[in-house]
């Protein structure tokens, strides 16, 4: 799991270390990557981008291909210095994973159903996604109110009846400004737990901890509170310390738990 | 003309001022419901009247149109590029990212934000929502009963009269997902 | 059919088009000037598309008529009865966003729409500041000295008349709100 081969440009994410040329076959023209985040809905449509760009099968899409596509690419907006959004990496994870799941040798009478097989899923996702695309472009091609759609109005001013207006009491006003200043509160926090997820920070973190305590168990770094993107975020981190060899991975038996190790202390007072 | 005739007549011009003159779409019920209750016309009597009347309107410019609250005198589509030129204001455009959510509440409801997300892969903003909530295209029908109760979203008559629909069903249809036949062997 | 009659009919379209979707009666002039400057009609053709869409409701509910400033589509006067009952039945309500708006200005006055937008979270429609304006609880109180120079809105003395409020300060104090304003976290 962890043996993530060598030519996966994590390291580009976290340090930006430069590039000394473009990749040859990336499919967005260069110019156009400073507006990528715009221009993408997330992973999934940039992935749907770069397989119909190509004509590919989506049902038989060449993973290796699209990885180091996929790779190339979030690795040039990261090293633009544009904030990626967390949800790229976690994609990026996603497709290691099938990546590496599919190099290692399988057990012969291991016949997998769909569901097993991560590509499945992947497929699975990024069909349901492009079906979900299309209906909102055949959503917004449907016409509408303000933009097609005229009401026929006619003048009404001889019924000589007073029309009744809304009836308001200035409770109902008050109420509706606490309703905003709920939303507020709640947007407020909500800007908290979102901020980005830094995988150099996270290196941080981590060394940190193995200061106080110099080996962990694996699991130990990870909160799950942060939901996926902070799994990912955690999981580079482990995997750059490692790639930096300021950590150590260590397993005591096979399909025991791992566990970090600081490797050189002296090297990780430098973090 | 027989008195049943002449009545009927009559009650297709009430039924035309009252369309006319309504802020909002009518449905039969709203409609029967403006007259006395021991004078009421039965809805068949209300449904032909329409009927009738949306063939008199046939060759105008306008239409008696059907959306999910009802009944609605509007413009004809083919008139809206005229029409468009009596309002200075350009009509709002809705990003991807807002339609591709109502799409997804519209086509799998009831969902939480969580279904959203998941579908689309990207986390979806508390603006989003609250636009959706505040232009009541989308409600809150209930949570789900998992930890933390998220709200399960369901869309409004607003959305589909917004839009110019009946009925969920006239909704464009969702493309057949092709059947995923990945050969034994994981090609790499 | 010739060339001409085609031309006539179409016209009439578009006449009747217009109509129906100002929300004000139109003079010839006004109608005219709905055509490229190069491709109007003349206004003898627009009078002569009135006329005939005029014969054309004669056994309608509705009719055109002109009034000062003007041609628009009116409710005929046999029918004023039947919208009157319409009318009495339907008391409007407000939404959530339309009495929302109305805090905002009540308490953060003046404001612009720009301002109520960034405090809602959620863009504010026309259509609410104009229900505001002709509810006359909102007026236009001078313009902000930014770019665009937006419109600063205010509560009206029928606001509080309506409210039975002799000034702004007999309002309830809205505690949160001053907490939140010191802690900075909207822009007051």
């Amino acid at each position: 799991m962890l043996s993530i081969p060598e030519e996966i440009p994590f390291r580009a994410i976290v340090d930006g270390k430069p590039y000394q040329e473009l990749p040859k076959d990336l499919y967005i023209p260069p110019e156009a990557l400073d507006v990528v985040l715009e221009t993408f809905e997330g992973p999934l449509d940039l992935l749907l981008y770069l397989i119909r760009k190509q004509n590919l099968d989506i049902l038989n899409i060449p993973i290796l291909q699209i990885t180091q596509q996929y790779m190339q690419y979030i690795s040039i907006v990261g090293e633009l210095k544009l904030e990626l959004a967390a949800e790229y990496l976690l994609m990026a994870a996603l497709l290691a994973e099938i990546k590496s799941r599919l190099l290692l040798p399988r057990k012969a009478e291991q016949i997998e159903g769909d569901e097993d097989d991560p590509r499945a899923v992947l497929i699975r996702r990024l069909q349901e996604y492009e079906r979900i695309k299309n209906a909102a472009e055949a959503l917004d091609e449907l016409p509408r109110l303000e933009r097609d759609i005229v009401v026929a109005t006619i003048d009404t001013s001889i019924v000589k009846v007073q029309r009744p207006k809304a009836e308001v009491q200035f409770q109902d006003i008050v109420f509706a400004l606490q309703g905003i200043l709920k939303r507020a509160d709640q947007l407020s926090h909500h800007v908290i737990t979102k901020e980005p997820l830094s995988v150099k920070d996270r290196m941080n973190q981590i060394m940190k901890q193995l200061d106080v305590q110099p080996s962990l168990l694996f699991k130990m770094l990870f909160t799950y509170e942060e939901g996926r993107p902070g799994v990912v975020v955690a999981f580079l981190a482990i995997l750059e310390l490692s790639k930096a060899e300021l950590v150590e991975i260590t397993q005591a038996e096979p399909f025991s738990e791992l566990s970090i190790r600081v490797k050189n202390k002296a090297k990780a007072e430098r973090v | 003309m027989s008195e049943n005739q002449q009545e009927q007549g009559e009650l297709k011009r009430i039924i035309e001022a009252l369309l006319f003159a309504s802020d909002s779409p009518m449905s039969l019920q709203q409609l029967q419901a403006v007259f006395p209750e021991l004078d009421a016309p039965r809805k068949q009597a209300i449904q032909q009247a329409i009927d009738s009347i949306c063939l008199d309107y046939q060759s105008s410019a306008i239409e008696l149109h059907q959306v999910a609250s009802g009944w609605r005198f509007q413009v004809k589509v083919d008139m809206a590029s005229w029409v468009a030129r009596l309002f200075i204001q350009k009509p709002p455009k809705y990003s991807r990212a807002l339609l591709e959510t109502i799409a997804i509440i519209a086509y799998q409801q009831p969902v939480t934000r969580g279904d959203i997300e998941e579908i689309r892969g990207v986390s979806v903003s508390t603006y989003m929502i609250d636009t959706l909530l505040d232009r009541e295209w989308v409600k809150v029908d209930g949570h789900k009963e998992t930890p933390g109760r998220p709200a399960l979203y369901v869309t409004t008559k607003q959305f589909l009269d917004y839009f110019n629909l009946a009925s969920l069903d006239d909704m464009p249809a969702l493309q057949e997902l092709e059947a995923l036949a990945i050969a034994g062997e994981m090609a790499i």
